[in-house]
């Protein structure tokens, strides 16, 4: 009895005494970053996603690209490949590829040579040759498949060592811009082959290997991705030894956990607590960001196979207040899926302005005038939606005043879009990050007949006229020709209505003012190559 | 002409009579009470009383303060929250799901298990005293996770999670009835009726029902006060009832989004939460002190 | 103590066959496909045939059931349906989280609501019990996380004295072992244990409290009001007739007493702190069972439920049968119930 | 001097219907060594007079008295502390259910160890264990318990009544009091049990020096060796003197029915003859009559009897009656 009070009395006073803060700096502390991601990533390979929190997970940590895209230049600049050159009419691609570019070497594998022209062979193959060994692990290729340069490329050559050429069906004007994007990435063929003779060829989208300034260290689901530097990275890596990806799903713990200074950069924040707080250690960045939010109507669904429908409960929809309340300001009313920095945007079409009495109009006209519908709203903030739940909640009253009966469904984040690709759905709100400047980006993955079929075309709408328009704009590299099909594409989205276009948000991050160096592309995920922490005494000298 | 009482006359009072008058002694006993019955007045008036609908959102009053602060407007007396809806509505509606549904819920499960446990309590076929151990041990899995067991089997929404808390409801009051039934059964009053020819029935309602109604009755409490808990730690979870729903627990989860641009809307559904809790917890445990002090004297 | 120790055993091996019997049936309650539930191979796989067959989901249910309980005392629990994971092999590092909390609050409740309880018994119906009781009705109403959430803001934003979430800064690198952050610190071969260490008892100081607080709040008031009925007890009247003094008595008579009646609602409490963890873990992002379950729940992956189920309730049972036999042999009176 | 000496002792109630006189003026003396028996009906107050005397009372109890004295040392005037280091050193109660009094979580040896006081313990460190053992031991001789190796490790539930009985006046004795108040000591005890209890006592009076205060609720149950009677009805003293003249001449009406009852229970009674009881029942504590409270009851009552009798004495005899039995000696 005695001795188990002793031990409670040592275990008090060992609680108590955790509570002073320690006073010096700890090293590990000071030589990693942790940044606090939404969710778990799905996978460790981009190739098998569209997800944004896989994407901002491995694409630019764990991997390169033979290309970059460089937005302040807007140009395409060398990674993997130190050059290329289009041949035969832009229907072939030849790539000299850089040398000395080492692959991870960690406690799963030790790579005994350098990168070379069979890694990439091996990495496009993947999704490209349906025969290739490893095609079928993991599944599909979604990004490959609805932009279609699965179709696009015929086969990828050696022609030596260090230099690749990338066969084209035909030119595409479209083709580097897709290679440049965080899903183009580049696999190790050596490490596949490893894992194929010990008969465990899934481990490599689990253990992952690849040539990025981080290498795998572990990752626990619903807790935390563990990466270290890449110690013999090819260029110039980043000035921490650590990154941590800790998986915090709820916003508002995410703000807390960065004031408390558990984060140290968070994507998604809630702004304008942030702004309440006012805290000057704190940095929120924004950016013009190439996305949409919408509302796609499941146009494979009665009632909302008729156009008119859709019309109606888009003029029944206050899009003004959302702007206000869900993005507080921060975002742009949306007249097309194009953002207007698009080159290609076009606003000359019919507005959906709010307008409850054409809505119950058009709707009278469709005949439905009491209607009862569901709508999906995804668990998880994006870039282009801070809370879709809470506008979901907003739309409810809105409808509701034109006698539309909604009710919300949500789920969590991997079952939702798995029912979702099913079509288990009403409507839904969603939305489109570009993943590149082009802005076939947002049309091919989101609305082709295709996407259909891979589950991205949430309106689950294929219209023969809009894709044929989509391939001629692809086909030519024409600047002005291609502007004029993608604005009667628009057109006829903007009569089809199978989405309404909500709004353009900008982009934003918030961080700690010790972390410098984390980039944010414009069209990809985020990138940790070049961040550094500068110490509390660093600080105060700047 | 007033009455007199010409004789000694002991009144017989029902221990349940008995046991209201020890409650009635204590000032915070009442004061819960009353409290108790004015927050199931606004369960019932609820849609009378609210100003305006819970959806109702006004688009120049978002995130006001509550009417007392300088920034407040008496218009929305509690403030409104970050779409505008006014929170003394919502959380006037709110009772009616966190407070009028586990009523409803508490009844339903009570019906069905007092009258299970009252069979059992009387049946004498089964080996008793290992079966009650087992019960006992499989008590004590507790009732939360048996309504997360439910959810998870049927899903969230509503209905399904008043289902849920109900199921995992019913075997407190199968268990406290038993042993109730059982402890007075072997009492020589009811011996001495059971020797004089009762039927069971008769026994169970005219014998034994008047002294076990007490234990009922704070057994009630207590389930009301597990089932509000219940149901608004699922709904905060985002397991229960979902939000715009403005039931308690849920308006919580999704106060904690703007906790600094309006504190109030988090500080508001958790004190109302309290109080209700609160006061069903003092009226139990005055229930509770009452019936041993009756016990005891 | 032979015959009471063997009752109890049979009373704990036919309700942990009941519990068996309800977590094999939950597959069949669960949405989806039984085997599917059971072992987490989806209905498509290649492997679904197989292992449809030696489950035996053709044959009869209690074919199916052995074969069940087979798997199931062989560590074959099956694999997640969200992350492909074996369950079983991550079970106990959640368990060890879980429990990691559970007995600091239990520990920490027991210490102060137990002292406070006597404490208050002494000073029946004076301003301090009346103070201590009240406090203790409040602190047993307060929302568990409703009262999380106001002292996360307290505590850890407005102050910066706590870190809000997880069990340690990632940036150790402690790897888990056995799941329970302390033990991990211990046995990894990190450089800086002792910083490792405060750091991580930096991130339990907040849950430990706020998850024992109600279990503290419940002990308080039936250790108080059983060692008050105690002190009116004969033999303790007797004891102070024989000039025994106020703390003698409390402590030879009064409070061995108050605590084989109290030792009766203990297993009570631990449920509740089992359904408060649920709740905090889920709050403090706590890699725990129930922090697993609710996203389990979530996530539909029937595999994982089905193992929290078992692991909270088993563990639920072997603390009753611990309790039970604690009292047994302490309070040999017990046997004789 | 008497050990003990008590007049007037009053003891009011509060209950929810108002005070209530449970005790009312009541004396008592008792000598050193000798055994007192108080007898009286159930809610006589004997109990109660116990209890006041060895300050085992409850906060709403309150008592008055012109004397309480122990050994010439006012009682009453003490503070807590001080009267129960009095009480806790000369005196020792059992009672009529040994096992509530017996802690149900504590061994017999743990028990009476508690009660055997620091000093008599001899010895080093060691030694003391195995000197208190010892002294465990002969204590449970001394009350008949020759089988103490089964006792000593027992817990209370598993003794029998008796022996339980044994075991508390073991520890009532282990300090060697100079009064041991034994409250119905065997009431609802086996014959044979009830004798040994009484025999027992009757030696520890006489072979300790220890006076008896023998509290029962008949006269049948009292010790053949009793040397002071003392009879209670309602909180009122009807009749104290010599045991034997007290037995062979009441002077109370109260007194004559008592011992007829208790010669009564010997003798077989006539068919269909009346129980020589008195008319009517106990009243209960809210309806104490005023005056002698045996009043409605005696069957010598007149109108005087309203007014509460004063003492009458008589030799070492003392009653409360206007209508004694006895003749008085003017």
């Amino acid at each position: 009895m005695t001795k188990a009070f002793s031990l409670l009395i040592s275990a008090t006073t060992i609680l108590l005494s955790g509570c002073e803060p320690s006073t010096e700096e700890v090293t590990p502390l000071s030589e990693g970053i942790i940044y606090c991601s939404e969710g778990n990533p799905d996978t460790f390979n981009p190739q098998l996603v569209t997800s944004g929190t896989t994407v901002d997970a491995t694409a630019a940590q764990l991997y390169d690209r033979l290309i970059d895209y460089d937005a302040e230049k807007q140009a395409f600049v060398p990674a993997l490949a130190e050059s290329w050159e289009p041949l035969d009419n832009g229907t072939r691609y030849r790539f000299y590829l850089r040398e000395g570019v080492e692959f991870h070497s960690t406690d799963y594998f030790s790579p005994t040579r350098e990168f070379n022209a069979e890694d990439v062979r091996f990495s496009f193959n993947r999704w490209l040759d349906e025969t290739s060994l490893y095609h079928n692990v993991g599944g599909s290729y979604p990004f490959f498949s609805a932009t279609g340069l699965d179709k696009l490329i015929q086969k990828v050559v050696k022609v030596d060592e260090m230099t690749v050429d990338i066969v084209l069906n035909n030119a595409d004007s479209s083709f580097l811009a897709n290679l440049a994007t965080d899903f183009a990435i580049i696999l190790s063929a050596e490490y596949a082959q490893l894992l194929s003779v010990k008969d465990m060829p899934y481990l490599i989208d689990q253990k992952p290997i690849g040539t990025g300034p981080y290498r795998f260290e572990s990752f626990r689901k619903d807790v935390l991705i563990r990466y270290t530097k890449h110690p013999d990275y090819w260029r110039e890596g980043p000035g921490i030894k650590q990154l941590v990806y800790s998986i915090t799903p709820n916003a508002n713990k995410r703000m807390l956990k960065l004031v408390t200074g558990e984060c140290d950069i968070i994507p998604y924040p809630l702004i304008s607590e942030l702004q309440a707080l006012n805290r000057d250690d704190i940095i929120v960045t924004n950016e013009v960001s190439p996305n949409v939010s919408f509302w796609a109507f499941n146009t494979k669904r009665p009632p909302f196979d008729d156009p008119l429908v859709r019309q109606a409960l888009s003029h029944a929809i206050n899009r003004q207040a959302i702007i206000d309340t869900i993005y507080y300001g921060n975002a742009e009313l949306a007249r097309s899926i194009l953002p207007p920095t698009s080159w290609a945007y076009d606003n000359q079409g019919i507005q959906y302005d709010y307008n409850p009495e054409k809505a119950r109009k058009l709707l009278e006209e469709a005949g439905h005038s009491e209607l009862s519908i569901n709508i999906w709203a995804m668990p998880v903030q994006r870039v282009y939606n801070p809370n879709a739940r809470r506008m979901a909640e907003l739309m409810q009253s809105d409808l509701a005043q034109v006698g539309v009966n909604a009710r919300i469904v949500s789920y969590e984040w991997n079952t939702f879009r798995r029912r979702l690709s099913r079509g288990e759905h009403d409507t839904v709100l969603i939305g489109w990050y570009a993943d590149n400047a082009d802005p076939d980006n947002f049309f091919r993955p989101l609305l082709s007949c295709a996407a259909v079929a891979t589950g991205g075309n949430r309106a689950n709408w294929c219209h023969p006229g809009f894709d044929q328009l989509l391939y001629e704009a692809i086909a030519t590299t024409n600047a002005n020709e291609r502007k004029a099909l993608y604005q009667s594409a628009q057109h006829i989205l903007n009569q089809q209505l199978p989405l309404l276009p909500i709004a353009h948000s900008r982009r934003y991050q918030a961080q700690k003012k010790s972390v410098r160096g984390v980039q944010l592309p414009p069209y990809g995920g985020i990138n940790f190559r070049l961040a550094t922490k500068v110490t509390t005494a660093e600080e105060s000298e700047q | 002409m007033p009455h007199i009482n010409l004789y000694y006359k002991d009144e017989n009072p029902s221990p349940l009579t008995l046991v209201w008058r020890r409650f009635k002694e204590r000032l915070l006993s009442m004061t819960a009470l009353y409290i108790l019955l004015a927050m199931i007045l606004v369960v019932i008036f609820s849609p009378i009383l609210a100003p305006y609908s819970t959806s109702m959102q006004f688009a120049d009053a978002v995130s006001l303060p509550p009417s007392w602060t300088e920034q407040g407007n008496i218009q929305f007396l509690m403030g409104t929250d970050d779409l505008g809806r006014d929170m003394l509505s919502r959380l006037l509606i709110g009772s009616i799901y966190s407070l009028g549904l586990p009523i409803l819920m508490v009844a339903v499960s009570s019906i069905i298990g007092m009258v299970i446990g009252a069979v059992l309590g009387i049946d004498r076929t089964i080996k008793y005293q290992t079966f009650s151990r087992v019960f006992d041990t499989l008590l004590s899995i507790p009732s939360f996770l048996m309504a997360l067991i439910i959810i998870a089997i049927l899903g969230t929404g509503l209905f399904n999670v008043a289902l849920a808390i109900t199921l995992s409801l019913i075997p407190q009051f199968i268990f406290v009835t038993r042993n109730a039934v059982h402890q007075e059964w072997h009492k020589d009053y009811v011996t001495a009726s059971r020797l004089n020819g009762c039927s069971k029935p008769y026994l169970l309602y005219r014998v034994i029902l008047p002294n076990i109604t007490p234990i009922l009755v704070m057994q009630l409490t207590v389930s009301l006060s597990v089932a509000i808990m219940d149901i608004a730690a699922l709904s905060f979870l985002g397991l229960g009832i979902q939000s715009p729903t403005p039931e308690w627990g849920s308006m919580l989860a999704r106060s904690l989004d703007e906790v600094y641009l309006s504190p109030w809307s988090m500080v508001l559904p958790g004190v109302t939460l309290f109080v209700t809790i609160m006061s069903i917890n003092i009226v139990g445990d005055s229930l509770r002190r009452a019936l041993s002090e009756r016990v005891n004297s | 103590m032979i015959r009471y120790l063997s009752s109890r055993l049979f009373v704990f091996i036919i309700a942990f066959f009941l519990l068996t019997v309800f977590t094999f049936s939950l597959n069949f309650f669960f949405p989806g496909d039984p085997v599917t539930n059971m072992t987490g191979v989806r209905t498509f796989s290649d492997y679904y045939p197989v292992i449809s067959e030696i489950r035996g989901a053709d044959k009869n249910i209690a074919f199916q059931y052995i074969n069940y309980m087979q798997n199931l005392l062989s560590g074959n629990w099956g694999a997640s349906l969200s992350s492909g994971d074996y369950v079983f092999e991550h079970t106990y590092q959640h368990l060890f989280a879980s429990l990691e909390l559970i007995v600091g609050a239990l520990v920490l409740a027991v210490l102060i609501g137990v002292l406070s309880g006597i404490f208050a018994a002494t000073q029946f119906r004076g301003p301090i019990d009346k103070g201590v009781i009240s406090l203790a009705m409040a602190g047993y109403s307060i929302p568990v996380f409703w009262l999380a959430q106001l002292l996360i803001l307290f505590f850890a934003v407005k102050l910066d004295w706590l870190p809000i979430t997880g069990q340690i800064n990632p940036l150790y690198g402690i790897a888990p072992q056995s799941g329970s952050i302390l033990i991990d610190i211990v046995i990894s071969d990190s450089d800086y244990k002792a910083a490792a260490l405060q750091d991580a008892l930096n991130h339990l100081i907040l849950p430990v409290i706020i998850l024992s607080i109600m279990p503290m709040m419940l002990l308080l008031r039936l250790m108080r009001n059983a060692t008050q009925e105690m002190l009116q007890k004969p033999y303790v009247k007797a004891a102070r007739a024989r000039g025994l003094n106020e703390f003698q008595v409390l402590i030879k008579h009064a409070v061995p007493n108050a605590t084989q009646s109290v030792l009766q609602q203990v297993p009570l409490i631990f449920s509740l702190l089992l359904s408060n963890s649920i709740v905090i873990e889920s709050i403090f992002n706590w890699p725990g069972i129930g922090n697993w379950l609710v996203r389990a729940i979530f996530e539909r992956d029937f595999p994982v439920i089905q193992a929290c189920v078992l692991i909270i309730a088993l563990t639920i049972l072997l603390f009753n049968l611990v309790v039970d036999l604690y009292r047994g042999w302490r309070f040999p009176i017990v046997r004789q119930e | 001097m008497q050990l003990l000496d008590i007049r007037n002792l009053t003891v009011e109630m509060k209950t929810p219907h108002g005070i209530v006189r449970v005790l009312d003026k009541v004396n008592l003396q008792l000598g050193k060594g000798e055994i007192h028996s108080l007898v009286g009906e159930s809610g006589s107050g004997k109990s109660l007079l116990a209890k006041a005397i060895v300050g085992f009372t409850n906060p709403n109890w309150e008592v008055t008295a012109d004397r309480l004295w122990w050994n010439g040392q006012d009682l009453l005037a003490m503070n807590t502390k001080q009267r129960r280091a009095v009480t806790g050193r000369d005196m020792a109660m059992i009672f009529q259910d040994p096992y509530s009094y017996l802690d149900p979580n504590s061994t017999v040896e743990q028990q009476i160890v508690e009660a055997i006081p620091e000093g008599d313990v001899r010895g080093t460190f060691m030694r003391r264990r195995v000197d208190r053992k010892t002294r465990v031991k002969r204590l449970l001789h001394r009350v008949g318990i020759r089988d103490h190796e089964s006792v000593i490790d027992s817990y209370p539930f598993e003794l029998s009544q008796g022996v339980a009985q044994k075991v508390s006046i073991a520890i009532a004795i282990a300090h060697r009091p100079r009064l041991l108040i034994a409250d119905e000591p065997t009431t609802a005890m086996e014959p044979s049990t009830k004798l040994q209890i009484h025999r027992l006592l009757a030696r520890l009076a006489a072979s300790q020096e220890m006076s008896v205060l023998l509290i029962s609720q008949d006269l049948t149950s009292i010790l053949p060796e009793t040397k002071q009677l003392t009879l209670l009805y309602c909180g009122q003293l009807m009749e104290t003197g010599p045991a034997e003249e007290v037995i062979n001449h009441p002077a109370h009406p109260y007194t004559d029915s008592m011992l007829r009852m208790s010669l009564q229970t010997q003798q077989e009674l006539p068919h269909k003859a009346r129980l020589p009881t008195l008319p009517g029942a106990i009243p209960t504590l809210r309806h104490m009559p005023i005056g002698c409270r045996l009043g409605p009851r005696c069957p010598y009552a007149q109108k005087q009897c309203v007014k509460a009798p004063l003492a009458t004495q008589k030799q070492q005899r003392v009653f409360h009656c206007h209508f004694p039995l006895l003749e008085l000696e003017s």
